[in-house]
């Protein structure tokens, strides 16, 4: 099961899911309200990288994290 | 050199370690930014949270990048409470000479502030409020969003 | 706040010195530009003329400018020898939020290499040799001349 | 008589002289090869402020400074 985790103010517990690529992880959040309004100003990271594709295939070891907004310093 | 801190950095010191590791290296300019929490509003401080594994990248790619040019960045960062007056953020850039200091510094310091992975929140009657209204959503953020 | 030494200066006590007078003056950046003698070819170090008085009024007027913007700059020079590998030139620019400082500590050093009244000499064998390669004219230089 | 002095590299002793301007000066200068060779890359002061015109009228408590090309830092 590949692991996702919601940093910083997300504020939600880290999930396990099994996808075989980031569109799959778009359909399981479809109907969450809540997650919706993270995650439209979210960025992603598949294994500490962040992408910029949802058909990035994803393995069951792999790690995907949800990035809101930053603000450093 | 990218050194992470629980609290408040401490200034002195830090400045001090650094100019001594690097003052006989031969680099000609070494400029530093120190960020200082302000008092504004009701805020007591600044929180913060660091996703360090990507923070590291991050610093790593600015670290060659650097290195092409003959030189040098370093970075401090707070994890947690800094209260006001304190500092939570300090960045420096050692080269040969002042023009790639003086230019790196500052496009390392806005690019920080574009990217590095760290959340800031206010500091209000104790509790954390996340700092949405200053923060800056990363490069291709929305992605996983249904609301298109 | 502009302070001339005798020798190199103490860069550590310096900098611990100007972020203990302004941390708690609500400026959120610090940033400082440490110029550092280089070795290079067969000199021993860098020894310095100050004509104080002009230089006192050029530092003026950079300080009216930074205080129009609520920031605040602080320098310090050696007057005479300064061997490799020591500090001869440090600048700070204070503000409120960042990108006055980030902005004005470049401008100010380039100011200050074009216009400060400041003679740099290379010390070899033991001897001043006047650093006029690296020199530069002031404004209107030649007026008195008469070769034209 | 106002007062003249070389400032930084030119390593020449200050003088007193009695001239109602600056071209006054540039005249007595004339006829001395070694500090034309600092005139002419050197910038004036009178009384501590740059001056860009010879026609600048000089009183007899003045001070003129010779400054050579500068390097600081």
């Amino acid at each position: 099961m590949a692991k996702v985790e919601f940093l910083g103010p997300i504020g939600k517990e880290p999930m396990e899911v099994d996808i075989k690529n980031l569109k799959e992880l778009k359909d399981i959040f479809r109907d969450d309200k809540k997650i919706q309004e993270w995650l439209k100003i979210s960025a992603v990271a598949v294994n500490d990288t962040l992408v910029n594709d949802i058909d990035i295939k994803i393995d069951k070891n792999d790690k995907i994290s949800i990035l809101p907004p930053v603000c450093g310093g | 050199m990218l050194w992470l801190y629980n609290g408040a950095l401490d200034v002195e010191s830090i400045l001090s370690d650094w100019y001594r590791e690097y003052r006989d290296k031969n680099f000609g300019a070494f400029i530093n930014f120190v960020g200082i929490v302000r008092k504004e509003g009701n805020i007591e401080g600044l929180s913060f949270d660091i996703y360090e594994p990507l923070l590291r990248s991050w610093f790593e790619e600015w670290q060659k990048r650097a290195k092409s040019k003959n030189a040098l960045v370093l970075m401090a960062h707070s994890i947690g409470d800094v209260p006001i007056h304190k500092s939570s953020y300090i960045s420096a850039v050692l080269s040969p000479k002042r023009r790639v200091a003086l230019s790196m510094i500052d496009e390392f310091v806005e690019d920080f502030k574009a990217n590095a992975p760290i959340w800031k929140y206010d500091l209000v009657d104790g509790k954390r409020v996340y700092a949405k209204d200053r923060s800056l959503k990363l490069p291709n953020s929305g992605i996983l969003s249904s609301k298109d």
